[in-house]
């Protein structure tokens, strides 16, 4: 077995050291009634050989975006990764280590995710982040939890354009305390329907949350939001599922978001299958004290040198317990550090190029669909369309074409089963753009 | 041969200190459709200004950045790293290859279920193995970390009382436990009674007894628990609980003790969690990804977590019933990656090779124990599994405390153990070699940990002083709390 | 900030010191066909016992064996490496994720022509590439190395010479030449004449008149020669050598200096080499893989080694004309894996990104030796390229060396320049930045040096008595040469 | 540019400081008269996508081992190269660093290598080992030269049996030497004719090459080749190309090889089209100072501490120049390292079981082959096989079924036209050796 490293030999003069003769006896404490008698049901070990085989197998019956064009979005997204990234979280002193909670021991953790923090403030333009959270919608659920705290109101208003799956988590996570949830419709822009919220929003609400662009991938009036936010003295909460369009938009901070949470995936992660994805969450400094989450300050050694340390520990399980803010532990530290990385790859220059070549592509697209599209607002990357077909049948069709084609929303909103959310990324071939907007809308050509 | 020597390492400044405009580390290909100027796109209302403060370096500089940066961490590739209850083990290589396959890592979760059978089946796999090494009847994947486990798994017994006609309004706790116990529990609406340890380490079955009312939604059993203490009474306390319509949770933190020795489904568990970045081996990555399935008993299979996989016939399919689930916890389905990787490890490993590893860690940390117990006071001597819990008591006479022994590990070249967990030891260090390491790699912590233990009583200021060996000694961490620093800004930089 | 600070490293042993029967580091799937006894296949006098000595421990083992060992290194991605000659710089990770595609990492040399055009498409564009740049007509890429593109060199100006009638006897080398360039002459039959420089630096173009007979094959020179200079009387030189009937090699190692700025071809050069693992980018590796293309002149063409790749329609095709060829000098098609490398990097940095890179390089160069020749004896005061020379002629009144100096630069955390080479420099200090770092890493370097020039006056036992900030003090390479241990063996031991 | 990190601003204060105006400047050595004035006919810088796009699509058009059964050997092979070892070689600190010229600040390198020089001693059963050469070929011609030096002899002798690339590179490399070679017949078990071994070896012998398994896969007597060496005062040079065999081969230095040299590419580096492979080169201790090539030696610091550091460098060309015992300076670094990790990963058992699946599976190939061998004498894992078509035909079949056929002989020995060289390894599908022989032998199944 060559993940163990004790050899017969040593073993024996082990356990002579322990005092037993065969090591089963060190199991004594686990009475016989509760023992396994059978061996496990699991097959002999495997060589790498056929390791690596199977694997290889199980991925080709999978459909990948090294092989298709794909237009699918929709909180996962298919960006360029630059190489580097692999390289810098390859070097195990980065992947093999646990959490800094030794601090002289742990620097380039520590340093690397207080960038990472500082990151995402530049980039949301809040005044302080976490280390991170699981995903964008446990990143949502922990915000809601802190409104609630913070506001000590139990009503939370939720538009329709928010992520439903995002919603689902929100859910479960709110489900047992004293949280009623409330509606808001959507105009026929695709947005909020603000008239709607400022009736909705009474002195009972903790927080008012926002996506944007939101699900249907149309830009929020995120001002407007915050503007009755405040004056019925609830928190807004801005997601963002699409963090390459905070290159381009005006940032949540510069709107008066409160609290500002989302997926990092775009931001050098692969699109995996969905996980491991990089939850973010950044806020106001005066509410630094009630965040969920690790968070990593810098201080001085005894001699004065700088260095950095996880800090405001009094907010955590493992000080607070049952009073902490949240009962996270392990959180997406490795993918903090991707996007770390990719962050200061792209810099200021790249990141707002980025965003633009996401915005006139997928503007490329729109111009083709014309009146198909659902909704009238500005988008950035993601749009809806009105298929005159099935979409699942038009997504085999294009299948067929070397193309992964959007997400039939009748999955989730069985009012729209004729519509379809697109998603087109600086990845997509502009033959591909071009080839899915003759679909969609019919101009049928032969290929 | 001596196991350090002291070398130089570079420093390294935040990169938005070595940024400066005119460097770039990126390269994009040139826009390939038309240029429509933005403002046909957008409302230049919602346009942003450039991203004031972030960094303009270049790849090389990039990468000179991080490489510095990593040689300032210990890691499990470097040596043992005896952090007790966080099992920091080999994280295989072969794993980490796997997880990069293409057609693997670069699938969009939204697909048509046609279009990802092996990732459908990759997740039923391993749903069936943990099934099989904890014998529970169904496992939900969902979860990415132990703390979100844990807090699906209260809320399913929470979803089970209700069924049951009332949530019920308690949660009990031994005082042992992990910190997210009772924050999980929280979360799901309960309220913690702590259960104290008894004389041997164990949960205290009297009081347990007396707690145990009609009242109490579960209890949050650790096993073997954080002193790495089998509860021996399992069946007694499930008798206890179960006869009163609790039920029972088990935190699977330690389940690297347990493998192919003894099941929780064959012991009255009714739902635990296990640590992927624990016992399967996939890495810790400075503080996650990780991943904490959630399995537990056919009474509570309709409450798992939504959406899992099933096979139908030949296919996969995700499941939709979603009538009695408490619901989704992430928005696709979990720390894929991590349930790649632990697939991948278990494959390796095989069912004999499980059992052989849990053999081995038992076997160090119990050697581990045997070879420092003249010097460490053992708060307990109750036997122990796959960790050992001693204290400062002994050095304590001397001034000094757990955290200087701590400290004085780091310059013997060794990260340190848990400390000062589990609470209800004065002065904890929780040792939990895993196993991986070869036997000198343990007797040279060992002689390390006596070593200290002497200089402790003959000459304790090289304990109470260190680390003097690392890149910082002590940190402030007063300060940090009192003083936050918690991002870089051009003004608040002192240390350029 | 400082650049170092003082951290532990891990020591570990040979890994045969960590060898012990029943730990194993590999896997291997059952055999997969009938098992036929070994003597049914081989006489048993054929086969061997087992390996004796050969290492037997686990992967974590292993991983930790070279995990640690790595510590141990200085290298490019850690900062400046200012070996002079050795051009190095940053090798883009890009280029080592495109050398890894499977598709052309795992292709056999000897497949059908039409089942490997995509590696004969990487050959010839970087054939063609190199020839643009260097502006010659013929490139082979066979060469591992600079010193085998030297000896593929003078054995194609032999092969012309035996053509023309004889071989003539003599290679023409200045004095300042790499010690590949005598080496290489003799191994292709030739007798070497040394030409001194001049003082300037250059090559003393009066001696080389005298010495070019009509005996003399060809001329090895080095531009710009290995002081960084450019031996700007070349065109004299061309028609010295040529009207004579001789040839020019040039020693393409300082390419670095040139490119988009001058071509050899254009020069009068006749034959040259190149290092792709210096001027392209390709890693060292610790000593190689690098690669050494060979570049001609029409004249010379039909001499180049073989195979090549020519282009014949759509397709590549390996060249089959051998009749006057100088032969093979690999088994296949040299180191293969440094042409994917190249030419990922030439394709990144497009034809500006190279010039612009080589003004880099030359500007880096020149603002060292700006700064740093107040404080350093410059033997020339020739304008130089990519790289400088200093020698230790101010710092040895007070007894200190070059190697004093160069060991003394570890302290600070950098790497040496290369000493005492070109040899006409006494105690030379050979500076080449590369274009890669930023100018914060070379003011850093800058001072360190002016530090020591310091300190060799003030406090010359900190620079003689260096280094004392790495793992090893000075090592006796006396002893290695007097004694030689060249490989491990159990009784030989005796450092366990 | 992101390969470069100077700003223009920094580049104005750098060239005040080198005290010229503008960057050209600083070429002015170089005469107008050859200066190139047009740019250079070379593309626009591509991003790391298009780079990537591009290499891919070359990728697609070999045709590799990971998609395709290949039967290919003759001198590099296709085996299974551990996971570990590209984690290893990947860690910047051994991949960038130069030839460890420093040995303070190289000691990982170092230490490296003079494990490797001892596997390498400990595999062939030599003495010494030096640190690389570029490649077996290379190896051996480098070996040819060291016997002339020590021998002052002039005669070399050559077997047909001899890798024919491995011949021309030693004629190459001894062209303009004065030397002459005498080739060495074959006899019908295609090993090496003693009988004319025996008469050929005459007092102007410098050394007798035999290369095993030789390059029809066929193992030589080379005892009896060393005894008859010694007899007549000329050096032996053992040529193993297929180096797995080591493992169950009896070693040439019990066989009292003078010289063994060979490739290690076997030993887990990729075929890579056949570079960078690795020479490796062993032989008597009292040879060590004619040894070619860089070498690791034992020593102490001035503290006493154990430290390795190059040695007998009064061997090597920047000593010696012109008298240097080979020209070779930068030489297969990295591949030592990742021999030296497959050799310690395989370790003594390992590298038993690897080199028997070999034996065995190459062996259920030739039971199969039958009557069409070529060749009588014991195999390790490579056979010739007569074709009554023609092999290139064979090889277009075979590449229909997913398997890259054996390598036509015809290519270098026009009497062989009608033979095939064929390699078995571990990798290799029982399935598809199977079909190989069905369709070599004729036997067509319907597939
Ligand atoms: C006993 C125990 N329970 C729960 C947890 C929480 O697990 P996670 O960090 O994966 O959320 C830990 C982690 O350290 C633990 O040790
Ligand atoms: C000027 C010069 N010529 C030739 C060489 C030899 O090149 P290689 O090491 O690639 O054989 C070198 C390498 O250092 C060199 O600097």
């Amino acid at each position: 077995m060559r993940y163990l490293s004790i050899t017969p030999e040593e073993k024996k003069r082990m356990l002579e050291v322990t005092g037993v003769d065969r090591v089963e006896e060190l199991f004594d404490t686990i009475p016989k009634s509760v023992r396994l008698t059978s061996p496990l049901n699991i097959p002999q070990p495997a060589s790498e050989i056929e390791v690596l085989k199977y694997f290889q197998g199980l991925a080709e019956k999978n459909v990948s975006t090294d092989r298709f064009d794909s237009f699918l979005g929709a909180g996962t997204y298919n960006h360029f990764i630059p190489t580097i990234i692999d390289s810098v979280i390859s070097r195990a002193e980065f992947y093999t280590c646990y959490t800094p909670y030794q601090p002289e021991l742990s620097q380039g953790t520590l340093q690397a995710i207080f960038e990472f923090q500082t990151l995402i403030c530049q980039l949301t333009d809040m005044e302080v982040a976490n280390a991170s959270l699981y995903d964008g919608s446990s990143a949502l659920a922990e915000a809601v939890l802190m409104a609630v705290r913070l506001t000590k109101r139990s009503r939370l208003v939720v538009p329709e354009s928010l992520h439903p799956n995002y919603r689902k988590v929100m859910e479960t996570y709110v489900a047992n305390l004293d949280v009623q949830l409330s509606d808001l419709h959507l105009m026929d822009a695709g947005r909020v329907d603000l008239d709607h919220l400022e009736k909705t929003l009474k002195d009972d609400c903790a927080a008012v949350v926002v996506q944007s662009p939101n699900f249907f991938g149309v830009i929020e009036e995120i001002r407007e939001v915050t503007r009755l936010c405040r004056r019925a003295g609830a928190l807004s909460i801005v997601v963002v599922t699409e963090a390459i369009s905070m290159g381009l938009l005006k940032p949540p901070g510069e709107l008066d978001a409160d609290i500002v949470v989302g997926e990092g995936q775009s931001f050098g992660i692969p699109v995996g299958f969905g996980g491991p994805n990089l939850g973010f969450f950044a806020t106001r400094d005066r509410y630094k004290r009630q965040m969920p989450g690790r968070v990593v300050g810098q201080t001085v050694d005894s001699q004065g040198q700088r260095g950095f340390v996880l800090t405001l520990a009094t907010r955590e399980q493992h000080i607070r317990r049952e009073k902490a803010t949240s009962n996270i532990c392990t959180n997406q530290g490795l993918c903090a550090l991707m996007c770390a990385v990719f962050l200061s790859t792209l810099g200021k220059q790249g990141i707002r190029e980025l965003a633009e070549q996401n915005l006139k592509k997928a503007f490329y697209l729109r111009k083709q669909l014309g009146d198909r599209l659902v909704f009238s607002g500005n988008t950035f990357n993601e749009m809806v369309v009105r298929c005159d077909r099935d979409p699942t049948e038009i997504n085999r069709q294009l299948l067929t074409e070397g193309i992964v084609g959007g997400l039939p929303l009748g999955r989730y909103f069985p009012d729209r089963s004729d519509q379809m959310l697109l998603c087109v990324t600086e990845q997509n071939d502009p033959k591909k753009i071009q080839r899915l907007a003759e679909i969609l809308t019919r101009v049928e050509v032969a290929s | 041969m001596r196991r350090t020597f002291t070398n130089f390492g570079l420093e390294e400044s935040l990169i938005f200190q070595k940024s400066s405009p005119g460097k770039s580390a990126y390269s994009l290909p040139g826009l390939d459709v038309e240029d429509t100027p933005i403002e046909e796109i957008l409302d230049p209302d919602d346009v942003r200004s450039e991203v004031s403060g972030f960094p303009e370096v270049s790849e090389v500089e990039l990468i000179s950045h991080y490489t510095r940066m990593s040689t300032w961490n210990y890691h499990v590739d470097l040596g043992m790293y005896p952090l007790g209850s966080c099992t920091m083990k080999y994280n295989p290589k072969l794993n980490e290859r796997v997880a990069r396959l293409p057609g693997i890592a670069l699938t969009h979760p939204l697909l048509d279920e046609e279009l990802c059978q092996g990732n459908l089946e990759i997740l039923f796999r391993l749903q069936e193995f943990l099934e099989q090494l904890t014998g529970m009847d169904g496992v939900c994947l969902q979860p990415c970390g132990g703390a979100q486990g844990e807090l699906a798994g209260i809320l399913m017994v929470r979803a089970y009382h209700v069924q049951q006609g009332r949530p019920r309004r308690y949660v009990l706790i031994p005082d042992s436990a992990h910190g997210t116990n009772p924050a999980s529990a929280l979360m799901a609406g309960y309220e913690v009674i702590s259960i104290p340890s008894d004389g041997e380490g164990r949960i205290d079955v009297q009081v347990l007894a007396e707690k145990m009312t009609k009242d109490v939604a579960c209890l949050m059993l650790t096993n073997p628990n954080t002193m790495g203490i089998f509860e021996s009474h399992i069946e007694e306390i499930s008798q206890i609980v179960h006869d009163r319509g609790g039920l029972i949770y088990m935190d699977g933190a330690n389940f690297n003790a347990l493998m192919g020795y003894a099941r929780p489904g064959d012991m009255g568990i009714d739902v635990l969690h296990l640590n992927l970045h624990k016992t399967f081996s996939t890495p810790h990555g400075g503080g996650g990804p990780g991943s904490g399935p959630v399995a537990c008993k056919e009474i509570l299979v309709p409450y798992l977590p939504t959406p899992n996989v099933n096979q139908v016939g030949d296919a996969y399919r995700l499941s939709s019933d979603e009538s009695h689930s408490i619901g989704r916890l992430h928005a696709f389905y979990g720390n894929f990656g991590m349930v790649v990787r632990a697939l991948c490890y278990i494959l390796t490993c095989g069912g004999e090779g499980l059992k052989e590893l849990s053999e081995v860690a038992v076997l160090n940390a119990n050697y581990i124990r045997s070879r420092l117990e003249d010097h460490f006071h053992l708060p307990y001597s109750t036997p122990t599994l796959h960790e050992v819990v001693f204290s400062d008591a002994l050095q304590n006479k001397r001034g000094v405390t757990t955290l200087d022994i701590a400290k004085r590990l780091i310059d013997y070249g060794f990260h340190p153990p848990t400390i000062y967990f589990p609470l209800i030891v004065r002065g904890a260090l929780m040792i939990e070699p895993t196993e991986s390491y070869s036997k000198e790699e343990l007797d040279s912590f060992v002689d390390a940990m006596i070593a200290i233990s002497q200089e402790s009583l003959e000459d304790s200021e090289k304990v109470t002083g260190a680390p003097t060996g690392a890149k910082l000694t002590r940190l402030d961490e007063v300060q940090a709390a009192r003083h936050p620093v918690l991002r870089w800004s051009p003004d608040e930089d002192t240390a350029t």
